[in-house]
């Protein structure tokens, strides 16, 4: 195997997918530019208006919406930190509880991945029960209000 | 570093070993801190399976503390090959705790015989007064509560059992002192006895010689508390002794440097005489092992109500009393016992001889006053405090087995004597004096017939558990002071112990009589009267049968799988061409450290006894007369003691007001200081707590006139004022110039760090 | 230089420079954005470190989790009827930040320069690594025995953590959800 | 990639030796010039030879995805355009019409100069017509998309945010990109396989969020931020039941590398090895009941019907690509279908195998050489000839894109979710279920592991038992489906 | 024998790019003084909230690069930094989550999430 590979094994595959990052970037830029040669462009005021049903958009679009999406993002990040915390113990784990002797050492490591995702499953538990888990809070209500599907 | 599981879990090995001496403990161990968090956590959503929660996580415990029992008697037999003696080397799993410099505290699991008899004792308690209790608290306002605190205080006695070093035994110990907090003061509504609206008619009961007005639950538990300070002050001393002491060893040697309190480095360094080449207050070598050992022994004092701390037992029995009756048979009280034991190979023949003392002292005191009490869980409290003294007796003369087997023994049936004085209070309608009961015989068949058996166990009749622990107690005793001739005073303990003996015949007996014998002296009391439920008086006859001689003196039958005690009705066997009574227990409970462990205690157990010489010496003979006399003289004090108490209370021909009357100088002194109490009580209340008092007044008055006046709010305050005023206006309040500051100036620290 | 040496600088300036958009761009959302990209050119710095592994997590604990979360927070945190985060800085902040930052970064420096790496220890830690992640064992088994070995007490302990700011954190912003 | 810069380096060896043969001068120059390319060039090549292959091969499958979901759009809802479209001479009578516009005055000069390339080509295009759109109808309504796409205006709102408004489609469509470089295309011809790989995909799949949430904020619009934050609300969401299966995929298979994932579903040394049921989603309960919540996952991931809430056209018109038109909005649909392709392949892989064909003969005669087994007789490594490989490849390709054709499918005979019905699948249903068999699993590793003590034999017997129960699974998993597809969504 | 060195000095001269622990540890103090730069500067919260996240990945890199050149406690191998830097990583996640919860609470309080207005902090 050449000296270089033997080395940088990894690195060499990472590269590539550094080059599909770039090539990425170069695609769109192409196709842009492939766009801009054939298109005609004759922009004008009501081209670049915002779009909103065809009214004149009332005031900006940048206001402020429900703060459950922001609930769904911050649970969500929370669970991400756990999961890629077991990403690492998930792997070796077979190889701990298979082949002879293993029992014991996997008992003790399944008890540890037991208490993680445990702790995992009870702050689900507590959202679900709190009612923040996204949308549940306007489920409670008997008939779901109107400004929900709107809202979203 | 083991303190990870991975290695622990490596080291497990074969699952019988590696479960049950690594994992079961910390089960047993925790389950009824899980059952406490549970009981607490779950609140009135499980006020239907608040017991069955506890009794489930204690009976597991249990289930599981045999499993370690078995497994530490198979090792036992592993080690008693050719007769040797059945201690198995004991297991220590420790997670490193804190690290300074080289030294590394530890908190980890000792499993050796003591600990692992101990958690079976333990725990199999705790189960049968739970279940006890399903009868004894029904509709009760705190019934959850009362098994939460039952679950957190075994949790806190396991602690201390299985504690593999005196720093965690020591934190446990205060959370025994806790849990015992809670259970005293368990019903602290109650209005203290002094402004009880039925006081004078309970007056008889309460003729105590305590002072009504702090006779409470809230006073009873302060009281308690208060008092083991004052012992865990001592203790706490001791603890620190042997860490300077043993520090200094690691940091000089760097042995023991890895859990220097672990009591197996405690005992090899006291082996390898590290004491000697230390000095603490210009003592070293024996000397500063003694105050040591004493020092740690005043902490047993506080826990197990020796001698002069013995006063707040009494007024414990104003909690539940299935909460007296753990507290007494197998928690708080045997802790103190048990950390004799544990430190027993760490004592000096002085320390000892201190130890044996005050067990003596505190024997015979506690048993006069039990002789005069009225209230039926009085007398079992104050009969506690004199066979725990009897217990110190045994371990102070150097008689190990003698005083640990005694633990059990006793744990067993004062446990059961407990149950029974409540089954007896729930017939009677919470009614706890004797002059209202007697012949209850007919109506609580199954009580009495516990009682009957607690009763003669305790008294040491023959074939009955007590009969051996005591007997060995006394005997040894006698050996301490016949191979001592040239301390007479070692005498002292071994006739206290001999006159203890005969009280205590006098008023188990008393007791006996008084409440299940003789005529109804109460009619109303004895029509209402009625047998308790199966729920309870299954626990009792279990326990009964526990009572009973040949569990303890019995031989043990090695399976393959390991050793179990079968009943061997013949205690008395031959051994070595001599009488000896050899059970299993005897081969099972000896002193920790392997090499001074005998096949029995023939041979001396220990260093301090250690100085007579070999198997055909006068310490031999001594020992064979000692067991001789301790035999017939036991037996004799208690024929002596049960034909009083058959004299006085069964058949009426003395009356002892009479007697009492007719020689005031001797027999009624007696009466009078001991239903007084021997005015220790008076003496703490009326002597103690005022100069205390006027003490912390005055100190309070310097605090407040000169310290907070003068200092603080004076020159201080003002300096302080000025310079706020000074700095306050550099306070912007924004995060960011704070953060630009502190940059700066972390900037220039390192700065000048460079430069220099 | 070698082919992965420019590689390393084009990352190395990738990272640098969204790093100085951060902290010097005016519009709130974009520095958020270029936070973004800067963790993704940390995650590729780390991947020259060998550190696949922890790259990963990078990615996808930051850039998927961290930053959402913060675009969120600029989004819900905006007034509306105004575009967000165009903020004023005042030269005052702008100097002392500066300040502050040059001081600091001379001073790392100067640390930097006090430092002395054995050069065969750092070769030998070279083949060590290699060893390990190429050869041997891939890395993230390593990491995986060492959170169950070492640094099990923290892995365990983490995960009571992130419990408590999760309840933290539902509770703090529940006020608003509620009063809808 | 590693087997493939190797090749190149045994190409220039033997073209060198096989110049050398000749022993005249010219080559001789030659041979040594070609001896002396550096290596560096080699491995330039090795890496962006394949980065290229696998980045327009992408964009092939993302024009035959469009073309495809038309067709199966058209069958199930009679439209009647891709099933019957092949009028005339569509793409001649387009080229005349485009040539024409362009000769107006006012075109762009790119117009004009492919006008200039069109016209000769027009009887060509006429011909070609009669030739393809016959057989293919629909294909015009495929090719005039994508002149459309190419030739619309891009419009950037004024009131937009310029710059993220460009970045966007750039970071969705990379992060699309960067899941292909480890996908496990064949056991031989692969781009790279990290040793971290699945972990990787996990990761870089997450980058899209950010991507979409800065086209809904940059278009200043209400839709477009609305959708935008659905969508990142939504992608996060089902994240972590994805994560959950990767868990226990990796719980069970040992490995995060792909290639391993695909061989460590060969199966165990016996006539056994290679057949489809060694698949995890044949072979492990467990995994069994995860590819519905692995499957959903993925469409949610990629804001497909019934997850489309993000993009809904009827409430939001088309969610956060409101705003994008022309090029940039193709941009978009096709980092859609680069999103498809990878979670499916991640699917194939996790629980159908991988590459292998399951056909366990057909496997066995194409292993080259002796495969090398561990203690329980598991599959560890193994080399196929290279017509093996191509056929893996095939393999691969076509699995994927069956599971690529279900989500199609799914899109046009499911309603949209309800957001929070959206929510409450994920985090009450999908969540639970995962846990549960992420521990499943490993518990059942460990019973397992005590069970065989090591023991080939037993671990075979157990193994074979499990594969009899997954299949009662799987059946059931299958009927659960059904019932679900029967009951009207609400 | 003399052990020879490597030093900021001969970064050039030493091993080029990624091979080089110098050319890490630039970078760390680089992202540390642009986030404490941040952190002072930012009038938004969350803008002070991105200078922490830099600050930390500062650290972060700092760690990784020590755990591959060369600090090995005793016989451990370097894998000590990356699991450091995986901690890092976990406490920001919820050390972001929890500020930024702050920050929407101050913003609910008070409709601005500015630090110079947020000055309760004095006296």
């Amino acid at each position: 195997m050449p000296s270089f590979v033997a080395e940088n094994h990894e690195l060499m595959q990472y590269a590539a997918a550094f080059g599909l990052l770039v090539l990425a970037v170069l695609v769109v830029a192409a196709m842009l530019g492939l766009s801009r040669l054939v298109q005609n462009r004759q922009p004008n005021p009501d081209k670049l208006k915002t779009y909103e049903c065809g009214e004149d958009p009332f005031g900006s679009g940048w206001m402020r919406f429900n703060i459950r999406f922001y609930m769904v993002a911050l649970v969500f990040v929370l669970f991400d930190v756990e999961l890629a915390l077991v990403f690492p113990v998930a792997p070796i784990f077979r190889e701990l509880t298979q082949g002879p002797g293993g029992f014991h050492t996997g008992l003790v490591v399944f008890g540890e991945l037991f208490f993680f995702v445990a702790v995992l499953f009870l702050g689900l538990v507590y959202v679900w029960r709190k009612g923040d888990l996204g949308w549940a809070r306007t489920l409670k209500l008997e008939t779901p209000p109107p400004s929900d599907s709107k809202q979203g | 570093m083991d303190s990870t599981f991975l290695t622990l879990a490596a080291q497990v090995g074969p699952v019988t070993d590696g479960f049950a001496f690594t994992m079961a403990p910390l089960w047993v161990l925790f389950l009824p801190l899980v059952a406490f968090v549970l009981l607490l956590a779950a609140g009135k959503r499980l006020d239907k399976g608040c017991d069955v929660v506890a009794i489930l996580a204690m009976g597991v415990g249990f289930l599981l503390s045999l499993c370690i029992f078995a497994e530490s008697l198979a090792h036992g037999g592993a080690a008693a090959e050719g007769g040797a003696s059945s201690q198995a080397a004991p297991v220590v799993h420790n997670i490193s705790w804190l690290k300074v410099g080289n030294i590394t505290l530890t908190l980890g699991i000792l499993v050796d015989n003591l600990s692992a008899f101990m958690s079976v004792v333990v725990t199999g308690l705790a189960t049968l007064v739970l279940i006890y209790s399903i009868f004894y608290m029904k509709g009760d306002g705190y019934y959850r509560r009362y098994f939460a605190y039952m679950c957190f205080f075994c949790f806190a006695m396991l602690g201390v059992v299985f504690s593999s070093n005196l720093l965690m035994t020591f934190i446990f110990w205060e959370l025994v002192g806790l849990g015992s907090y809670f259970l005293i003061g368990f019903w602290f509504d109650k209005p203290p006895v002094g402004q009880d609206p039925g006081y004078q008619k309970l007056k008889a009961s309460y003729a105590t010689g305590i002072d009504e007005r702090y006779l409470s639950p809230a006073h009873a538990q302060k009281k308690a508390f208060v008092m083991n300070r004052i012992g865990d002050f001592g203790f706490l001393s001791g603890i620190m002794i042997f860490a300077t002491t043993m520090i200094a060893a690691a940091t000089q040697g760097n042995t023991y440097a890895n859990g220097p309190l672990e009591f197996t480095n405690l005992y090899a360094a006291r082996e390898a005489g590290v004491f000697n080449n230390i000095e603490i207050f210009g003592l070293h070598g024996e000397t500063l092992l003694t105050l040591a050992g004493i020092l740690t022994f005043m902490g047993a004092i506080g826990k197990s109500a020796q001698f002069p701390l013995h006063t707040w037992l009494a007024d414990a029995m104003q909690g539940p009393t299935t909460g007296s009756s753990i507290i007494h048979a197998a928690t708080m009280v045997a802790a103190g016992v048990y950390l004799t034991a544990r430190i027993h190979p760490l004592l000096t023949t002085e320390s000892m001889f201190f130890i044996a003392m005050i067990g003596g002292i505190t024997a015979f005191l506690a048993a006069t006053m039990a002789m005069v009490q009225w209230d039926i869980k009085a007398v079992l409290a104050y009969s506690t405090v004199s066979q725990l003294a009897y217990m110190m007796i045994g371990l102070g003369s150097g008689s190990y087995t003698a005083g640990v087997s005694h633990l059990f023994t006793h744990a067993v049936f004062k446990c059961m004597l407990f149950l029974c004085a409540g089954s007896v209070i729930h017939a009677c309608h919470h009614l706890q004096d004797m002059n209202k009961m007697g012949g209850l015989r007919k109506k609580m068949p199954k009580t009495y017939l516990a009682t009957l058996c607690g009763v003669l166990a305790i008294t040491g009749v023959p074939f009955f558990s007590g009969f051996y622990s005591k007997d060995a107690i006394i005997a040894s005793s006698i050996e301490q002071a016949l191979t001592h001739p040239e301390n007479a005073l070692t005498w002292i303990p071994c006739i206290l112990a001999i006159l203890t003996a005969g009280l205590t015949a006098f008023y188990m007996f008393r007791l006996l009589f008084m409440t299940f014998h003789g005529e109804p002296r109460d009619q109303h009391v004895y029509d209402h009267a009625h047998e308790s439920p199966a729920i309870a008086t299954t626990p009792l006859l279990l326990l009964a049968v526990g009572c009973l001689g040949f569990w303890w003196s019995g031989h043990l039958i090695q399976w393959p799988g390991g050793g179990v005690p079968v009943p061997a009705l013949s205690a008395q066997v031959e051994e070595h061409g001599e009488k000896a009574s050899v059970g299993w227990i005897d081969h099972y409970v000896v002193s920790p450290n392997s090499e001074m462990a005998q096949p029995h205690e023939a041979k001396p157990e220990h260093p301090a006894v250690a100085e007579a010489g070999d198997a055909h010496s006068p310490a031999e003979e001594a020992h064979h007369k000692s067991h001789l006399y301790a035999t017939v003289i036991s037996i004799a004090m208690l024929l002596i003691g049960l034909m009083a108490a058959v004299g006085i209370y069964l058949n009426r021909a003395l009356d002892m007001d009479l007697i009492i009357e007719q020689n005031p100088g001797t027999v009624g002194m007696l009466w009078e200081l001991a239903s007084q109490l021997w005015f220790f009580d008076r003496l703490y209340q009326d002597g103690i707590v005022p100069l205390a008092k006027w003490f912390s007044r005055t100190l309070a008055r310097f605090d407040f006139g000169f310290v907070d006046r003068i200092l603080v709010d004076g020159l201080w305050g003002w300096t302080t004022w000025m310079a706020g005023t000074l700095v306050r206006s550099m306070q912007a309040g924004r995060v960011s110039y704070y953060v630009g500051v502190t940059a700066g100036a972390v900037a220039l620290i390192v700065l000048l760090l460079l430069l220099k | 230089m070698s082919a992965e040496g420019i590689l390393f600088w084009v990352v190395f300036l990738f990272t640098a420079s969204s790093a100085a958009l951060v902290a010097t761009t005016r519009n709130i959302l974009h520095a958020a954005f270029a936070l973004g990209l800067t963790f993704l050119g940390v995650s590729g710095i780390y991947l020259f470190l060998h550190a696949d592994f922890v790259a990963a997590v990078q990615l996808i604990v930051y850039v998927g989790g961290i930053v959402v979360l913060i675009m969120f927070g600029i989004m819900f945190s905006s007034h509306s009827m105004e575009s967000p985060g165009e903020e004023p800085r005042s030269k005052f902040s702008l100097m002392a930040g500066g300040l502050a930052a040059l001081g600091i970064f001379a001073v790392l420096v100067l640390l930097i320069r006090a430092l002395q790496v054995p050069l065969s220890d750092q070769n030998s830690a070279f083949d060590a690594i290699y060893q390990r992640t190429v050869a041997v064992a891939p890395g993230q088994k390593g990491l995986g025995h060492y959170l169950l070995g070492e640094y099990l007490l923290p892995f365990e302990v983490v995960s009571i953590l992130i419990l408590g700011a999760l309840a933290g954190a539902i509770s703090l912003i529940r006020k608003e959800t509620t009063t809808e | 990639m590693v087997g493939f810069l190797e090749w190149l380096l045994s190409c220039q060896q033997a073209l060198v030796k096989w110049l050398n043969s000749f022993h005249g001068p010219e080559t001789g120059y030659v041979a040594d010039f070609v001896g002396a390319i550096p290596e560096g060039v080699f491995v330039f090549l090795a890496i962006v030879i394949p980065v290229l292959v696998v980045g327009l091969g992408i964009q092939a499958v993302a024009g035959i995805s469009t073309f495809v979901e038309r067709k199966v759009a058209a069958k199930i809802q009679l439209r009647l355009g891709p099933m019957e479209c092949n009028v005339g001479s569509f793409v001649g009578a387009f080229a005349r019409a485009f040539c024409e516009k362009a000769a107006k005055p006012g075109a762009s000069m790119g117009a004009r100069a492919l006008a200039l390339v069109l016209g000769p080509l027009i009887p060509l295009l006429d011909a070609l017509d009669k030739i393809v759109t016959k057989r293919v109808p629909g294909l015009p309504i495929f090719a005039a998309d994508g002149l459309k796409l190419i030739m619309k205006e891009d419009i950037i709102p004024a009131a937009a945010d310029n710059w993220l408004f460009r970045a966007a489609p750039t970071i969705v469509l990379a992060s699309a990109f960067a899941a292909l470089a480890c996908l496990p295309y064949s056991d031989r011809f692969y781009v790279a396989d990290f040793n971290i790989g699945i972990f990787y995909l996990a990761a870089v799949t997450s980058l899209e969020v950010m991507g979409i949430l800065m086209a809904g904020w940059a278009s200043n619009n209400k839709w477009s931020l609305l959708g935008g934050m659905r969508s990142a609300a939504q992608i996060t969401s089902y994240e972590i039941p994805a994560g959950l299966t990767i868990l226990t995929a990796m719980i069970v298979s040992g490995t995060m590398s792909m290639q391993g994932l695909t061989v460590s579903q060969l199966g165990v040394d016996n006539w056994q090895l290679g057949w489809a049921w060694n698949w995890y989603a044949f072979s492990n309960p467990l995994m069994t009941i995860l590819v519905p919540i692995y499957f959903l996952a993925a469409l949610a991931e990629c804001n497909r019907t019934p997850f489309d809430i993000p993009e809904a056209e009827s409430e939001l018109v088309s969610g956060y690509h409101t705003e994008y038109s022309g090029m940039r909005f193709a941009l978009f649909f096709m980092a859609e279908y680069a999103m498809m392709f990878v979670t499916s392949a991640i699917a194939v892989t996790i629980f159908f195998g991988g590459w292998s064909t399951g056909i366990g003969v057909l496997e066995r005669a194409m292993i080259d050489g002796q495969p090398t087994y561990d203690s329980v007789g598991q599959v560890t490594a193994v080399h196929f000839h290279w017509w093996g490989s191509l056929i893996h490849l095939l393999a691969f390709l076509v699995k994927t894109y069956l599971v690529v054709l279900i989500m199609i499918w799914v899109r046009w005979a499911v309603p949209r979710f309800r957001p929070d019905q959206m929510m409450a699948l994920c985090w009450k249903r999908l969540m639970p279920i995962g846990m549960v068999a992420f521990l499943g699993a490993s518990a059942w590793l460990l019973i397992r592991g005590g069970l065989t003590g090591g023991s080939a034999e037993k671990s075979l017997q157990i193994s074979q038992a499990t594969g009899v129960l997954s299949l009662f699974v799987f059946l059931a998993v299958l009927g659960g489906i059904w019932i679900w597809w029967k009951k009207p969504a609400q | 024998m003399e052990q020879a060195y490597l030093t900021l000095a001969d970064t050039v001269a030493g091993p080029s790019g990624p091979d080089n622990l110098f050319n890490y540890l630039l970078l760390g103090a680089f992202l540390f003084a642009l986030g404490i730069f941040c952190m002072i500067t930012r009038r938004n919260a969350i803008g002070v909230l991105m200078g922490v996240e830099l600050i930390l990945n500062a650290a972060g890199v700092n760690f990784v690069a020590f755990s591959r050149f060369g600090n090995r406690m005793g016989d451990s191998p370097g894998f000590d930094g990356q699991i450091f830097t995986l901690f890092i990583v976990v406490l920001a996640a919820a050390e972001a989550a929890v500020a930024l919860a702050l920050v929407l609470a101050v913003f609910q309080n008070r409709h601005s999430i500015d630090v110079t207005q947020a000055d309760e902090l004095k006296w």
